[in-house]
């Protein structure tokens, strides 16, 4: 009896130490990078979060449902869908229409006032000038988030097809 | 003036689904017609019964998806089907036992899968392990071959169809009399009943090469693979992988023990050792795609054929073993894929 | 010798007991299909199925049952099981490419080895520490081997134009009956 | 690898030259009109040196390169521009684009390319280089790459090995096969050329073997120059043996990486019809203004190769061919397993075309009805990139991005092989075409994903930090003065 329980104790505090010891270390990748991967990173915010990865958190905790992100349309609502394990739905419409084709902005250079609040705007640094000088918009780096065009005071930016890559 | 644009290529060899299966039936005649000359008509009353089964439940499941009926009627491959399904039953089964086989193989093992192209497993081969697993008692009623020096029960042909459709011989024979087990299985029993090799093979119904007709027909069916393969419509890889698993078991086993293991010839020459190597095993819906995949895949149905046969509780492992490596298919296909030009290994 | 081969044949092939146990089918559930998520769970059991028998095994055969606590071993397993798994998770998280793909992974991998487990330790014929490493290499393998097959089955059925209504769930369940069908050639392959 | 692994893949195509290689090469008659457009070579278009209502006169420049890669024009006549405009081209379904419009004045004038030289041995490969580029010569197999820019891309200090590709795989086309045979000395002179431009170590034409008289020709050009450089390899005719990287394949026995040029490996391959091209503007100081077009079909009466200036309507061969016959069916440019259907005949050759089958029913039936794919690898045996087509052709439905990479879509060469093969009358070649630019963008969606990330953090960290510097700035300002400082 008294070995069964002094088998039973040692053996319970092993198994004990080894979940103490393995839950203290981090996981390396979590959930929130595993979603955060399969989103497009234009960081649009209409998924009503604060860029792709605020977003990928929110989903990770339940916060936020898997069809909230228009650029990544079909495919990466699907994705997300496959990863966290829960039925595939269409995006949903109040956060805007899935796009056709990528789009990138373009400022009309002759309007330009150089006022810097696209830039000050733009969450990926895609677009360069300095105060009073003309703005440009570098069409590599273009996410085509589209939060450029309301800051704007003289209406100079429109969304112009991507350019494609050459390979 | 203008003209009909369509995009290159411009020529295509006129090749189609309907000419490769039509072709693979015609292979499958020489074994036909020797079973039939062994066997009596017994078989060819089960094609009948099979491809006409195996027809209606192609049209009916076409019918259900929606997709055309004629084009796929047209191009054979229920026929194929229903053959194989139909050789490897006993010649006097009775008839709803090669009907639901058949049945159960397009209807559920095809176009459940999404039909032509699509289904993981070979369908004949379904159709044949679940009748093999529900009803083993009405398969393992084979017929003696013809020319055997035992006391003959011929039945006329009319008393075939008969009992086919019947289920019960005529009235002046008992199924003890009529029946006779094939060689594998005559192999297992007088082995487990304590015989030597040369004992248990010294029954009647084994001939030179490995069971009495039946070396026979696998010397039709044999050609009829080597036909197959001059014709290009089947590879060598599966036929060579899978005999030379086949032949290298057997030797390995029969040098380790030659007084409880068969030999290779005897291996190849009975049950279904040939037919499956060139019909079975070369399905290429259901088969590896690459040829290192194919390789694996025939060699994998080779040993697990062995394996079956020698320790198994059935009497042939081929139906068994194309299933089980028909399982693993997809993950072969995954590992083998060939080196592209222009990348490194 | 050919004891040891029987014992890793009717591991391999006959005794799936991730085809006749009910617990170790939901590995096949879990992987809801994707090819690298059944792919860790497959290295994951290579590794813990193995190591939690093995442990295990000495456990009852060297401890217990010459102390008479034989009627613990059920409940040892367990223990072991769950003690060994998060190990294994931690020494996978070092390789990106094994990263578990979906929470309730550790939770799988433990129910798994637990079961197989306790199959291995009822089994009259683990005579000695050899048999039983190898045979719980042998069921790791097989039970991985699985895994990997279905999953690479479900991404390949994936792209077949399967009627509407058979899709994802209904075929899988044919498919697992033809696979239990395929596997029935086994019967009676070892009954020494 | 060995050169008879590629022989596991392609194809013995029976062949359809014989037809169009009864009679010699012959002058394609002139035209009214000769319409040229600007983007005929791959690369950029190129730039207008001339304009509507001026006088050119033949061998003129009227177009020069654009940066980058691009190549200059010449006026194949003497006339004047009648217009720069859109015009129907034989690429994309016939598609208009801009060219210039030259009217003949049927006089031939001709103008002094100052810079043409006879002895290339006197000027420096780079200037040799250039030399060519001037001339407008581009790539005669089909693709129409700039000549100039393959070999500025080539130069390499140990000297390549210059590859010239005789082999004509496709079946219906024949100007190569009698332009070896004709001219050989031009073939073997722009050789040299090349070599001496390329510093290359030494020079090997590929011929098909099943093209005797043309090995003899080429075999006495090269006797007769008396260069020990020049060597000829007779490779098996099986399509597409005169694909470059097949071509290298089978010759040299080593593989051009998947991304990576031949110039990677030491190797540079050409035309035979590009050398004998570089041979005339050195030589006869005659730049890129007409090609060797083959004619050929059921559908036109007499079958040819015909000399053709760059700009002949192919309206204007067809007539020199005999017209067309009743069984006339479709317009293809290019080869039979490779070539552009075209809706009519009213556009320009080119310098890219090298052939112009006029098929009928009987060249070119119809394919019968699809099938779905019964997986049974005819096309995996054909693929002369070692791709399994069925897997493609499998993962295209529903598109699967990371599958179709792992089988390397991308690394598909389009020759037709698979679906020449293919039992179920299955297009598979038109599917991979429409694919591959889904499945670059994508990848590429995933690259410029991992940038966009990057920066979007750079930038939140940034942000952060002049936030909090700003914070510590004004908490220093509000700190009373008399506080002492910690």
């Amino acid at each position: 009896m008294i070995t069964a329980l002094v088998t039973i104790m040692v053996l319970a505090a092993l198994a004990g130490l080894a979940t103490v010891v393995t839950a203290g270390a981090p996981e390396e990748i979590s959930l929130a990078d595993r979603i955060d991967a399969l989103l497009p990173q234009t960081q649009c915010r209409r998924c009503t979060f604060a860029g792709c990865r605020p977003y990928a958190e929110a989903i990770a905790q339940g916060a936020a449902d898997i069809n909230q992100c228009p650029p990544g349309g079909e495919r990466t609502a699907k994705a997300l869908a496959r990863l966290m394990g829960v039925a595939p739905k269409p995006v949903g419409k109040e956060f805007g229409v899935v796009p056709d084709h990528p789009a990138v902005a373009f400022i009309e250079e002759e309007a330009c006032i150089g006022c810097t609040k696209c830039i000050q705007a733009c969450p990926v640094d895609a677009i360069v000038g300095a105060s009073r000088h003309m703005h440009t918009v570098i069409a590599a780096d273009c996410t085509g988030c589209e939060l450029c065009i309301p800051p704007c005071p003289v209406d100079c930016i429109i969304m112009r097809p991507a350019p494609t890559v050459a390979r | 003036m203008t003209f009909p644009t369509t995009p290159a290529p411009h020529v295509v060899a006129h090749d189609s689904v309907g000419r490769v299966m039509r072709i693979v039936i015609y292979a499958l005649l020489p074994t036909v017609l020797l079973h039939v000359a062994f066997f009596g008509v017994g078989l060819l009353v089960q094609i009948t019964l099979g491809v006409a089964t195996a027809l209606v439940s192609e049209a009916l499941a076409l019918r259900l998806r929606r997709k055309p009926v004629e084009p796929f009627l047209k191009d054979g491959s229920a026929i194929v089907t229903a053959m194989l399904l139909a050789l490897c039953l006993p010649p006097l089964a009775p008839w709803w036992l090669v009907v639901s086989g058949t049945a159960f193989a397009i209807l559920l093992a095809k176009h459940l899968y999404g039909g032509l192209g699509a289904n993981p497993f070979n369908p004949a081969m379904v159709g044949y392990a679940v009748l093999l697993v529900s009803f083993p008692v009405q398969l393992l009623q084979w017929l003696p071959p013809a020319g055997m020096d035992m006391e003959q029960v011929k039945l006329s042909i009319g008393e075939t169809v008969q009992t086919i459709l019947t289920g019960s011989l005529p009235s002046r024979l008992t199924w003890d009399a009529v029946t006779s087990p094939t060689p594998l299985e005559a192999l297992r029993t007088n082995l487990k009943m304590g015989m030597t090799m040369a004992e248990a093979q010294a029954a009647p119904i084994f001939g030179t090469l490995g069971g009495r007709g039946w070396e026979w027909i696998n010397l039709a069916t044999l050609a009829g693979g080597l036909a197959l393969l001059g014709l290009r419509i089947i590879r060598w890889h599966i036929p060579v992988a899978m005999l030379s698993a086949i032949v290298i078991s057997a030797s390995l086993m029969y040098m380790v023990d030659p007084g409880t293991y068969a030999g290779p010839i005897f291996h190849l020459t009975s049950g279904a050792s040939l037919l499956g190597a060139f019909f079975i095993a070369t399905d290429p819906i259901s088969a590896a795609t690459s040829d290192r995949g194919r390789l694996i895949y025939g060699a994998g149905i080779g040993v697990l054929t062995y394996v079956i046969r020698t320790w198994g509780g059935y009497p042939d492992g081929v139906a068994f073993a194309v299933l089980l490596m028909n399982l693993s298919v997809p993950l072969i296909d995954r590992y083998t894929i060939p080196r592209i030009y222009g990348h490194a290994r | 010798m050919s004891a040891l081969l029987l014992i890793l044949l009717s591991a391999v092939l006959v005794n799936v007991m991730a085809l006749t146990r009910m617990p170790s089918w939901r590995p096949f559930a879990a992987v809801t299909g994707t090819f690298k998520g059944a792919q860790g769970l497959a290295i994951a059991s290579l590794i813990a199925i193995p190591l939690v028998a093995t442990i295990a095994w000495s456990l009852s055969a060297w401890v217990l049952k010459p102390n008479g606590l034989g009627y613990l071993g059920t409940f040892v397993f367990v223990i072991v099981a769950v003690a060994v798994v998060p190990l294994v998770e931690l020494i996978m998280r070092r390789d990106a490419r094994l990263q578990p793909q979906r929470p309730g992974f550790p939770l799988l991998v433990t129910t798994n080895s637990a079961v197989l487990g306790i199959a291995l330790m009822v089994d009259a014929r683990m005579q000695n520490i050899v048999d039983a490493v190898s045979f719980s290499v042998a069921m790791a393998a097989a039970l991985g081997f699985l895994m990997l097959a279905f999953a690479a089955m479900h991404d390949r059925l994936q792209h077949a134009d399967v009627p509407g209504v058979f899709r994802d769930a209904p075929l899988a369940l044919v498919s697992a009956g033809i696979m239990a069908l395929a596997f029935m050639g086994f019967t009676g392959l070892i009954q020494e | 690898m060995t050169a008879s692994e590629l022989l596991t893949g392609g194809l013995r195509l029976e062949a359809h030259k014989q037809r169009s290689t009864k009679a010699p090469i012959r002058i394609a008659s002139l035209a009214e009109r000769y319409v040229i457009p600007l983007d005929q070579h791959s690369g950029l278009s190129a730039v207008p040196l001339v304009k509507p209502s001026d006088r050119v006169r033949m061998w003129q420049p009227i177009a020069q390169p654009a940066p980058g890669i691009s190549a200059w024009l010449h006026s194949p006549v003497s006339g004047e521009v009648v217009a720069i405009e859109p015009r129907p081209a034989p690429h994309r379904l016939g598609a208009p684009t801009l060219s210039i419009v030259i009217a003949n004045d049927g006089r031939d004038e001709r103008f002094e390319n100052a810079a043409a030289i006879v002895s290339f041995e006197q000027i420096s490969p780079t200037e040799a280089c250039e030399h060519i580029g001037r001339a407008g010569i581009v790539g005669l197999g089909g693709a129409a790459f700039p000549t100039a820019n393959k070999l500025e891309s080539s130069l390499c200090e140990n000297g390549p090995q210059l590859l010239l590709n005789g082999a004509e795989c496709e079946p219906y086309i024949s100007c190569d096969e009698m332009l070896m045979r004709e001219r050989a000395e031009d073939i073997v002179f722009g050789g040299r050329a090349l070599l001496h431009a390329l510093c290359a170590r030494n020079c090997t034409i590929a011929i098909e073997e099943d093209v005797p008289e043309a090995q003899a020709a080429l075999l006495r050009a090269i006797e007769k120059a008396g260069d020990s450089r020049i060597r000829i390899k007779v490779v098996p005719a099986i399509y597409p043996a005169g694909g470059e990287r097949q071509l290298i394949a089978t010759v040299f026995g080593v593989e051009v990486p998947h991304d990576g040029l031949p110039a990677d490996i030491g190797i540079v391959c050409q035309n035979v019809g590009t050398a004998a091209a570089i041979a005339r503007w050195i030589r006869d100081g005659q730049p890129l203004v007409s090609r060797i077009v083959t004619v050929t079909g059921d559908g036109v009466t007499e079958a040819g190769n015909w000399e053709a200036r760059i700009g002949t309507p192919f309206s204007s061969l067809i007539v020199d061919s005999g017209g067309y016959t009743e069984r006339m069916a479709r317009l293809i440019m290019g080869g039979s397993m490779m070539g552009i259907p075209l809706p009519h005949d009213d556009l320009p050759v080119v310098k890219a075309t090298n052939c112009i089958i006029a098929a009928s029913a009987l060249d070119l039936q119809p394919r019968s009805a699809e099938m779905p794919c019964i997986r049974c690898g005819n096309c995996s045996q054909a693929c002369p990139a070692f791709l399994l087509p069925q897997q493609l052709h499998w993962y295209l439905q529903p598109f699967d991005g990371d599958q179709l990479a792992r089988h390397g879509l991308l690394d598909c060469i389009e020759c037709g092989c698979c679906d020449y093969v293919c039992p179920s009358q299955i297009p598979l070649v038109e599917r991979f075409r429409e694919a591959k630019p889904l499945l670059t963008r994508e990848l590429d969606a995933r690259l410029t994903a991992d940038a966009a990330r990057a920066r979007f953090i750079a930038r939140n960290e940034r942000l952060a930090r002049l936030e909090a510097e700003h914070r510590a700035k004004l908490a220093a300002k509000r700190r009373p003065r008399n506080e002492p400082t910690s």
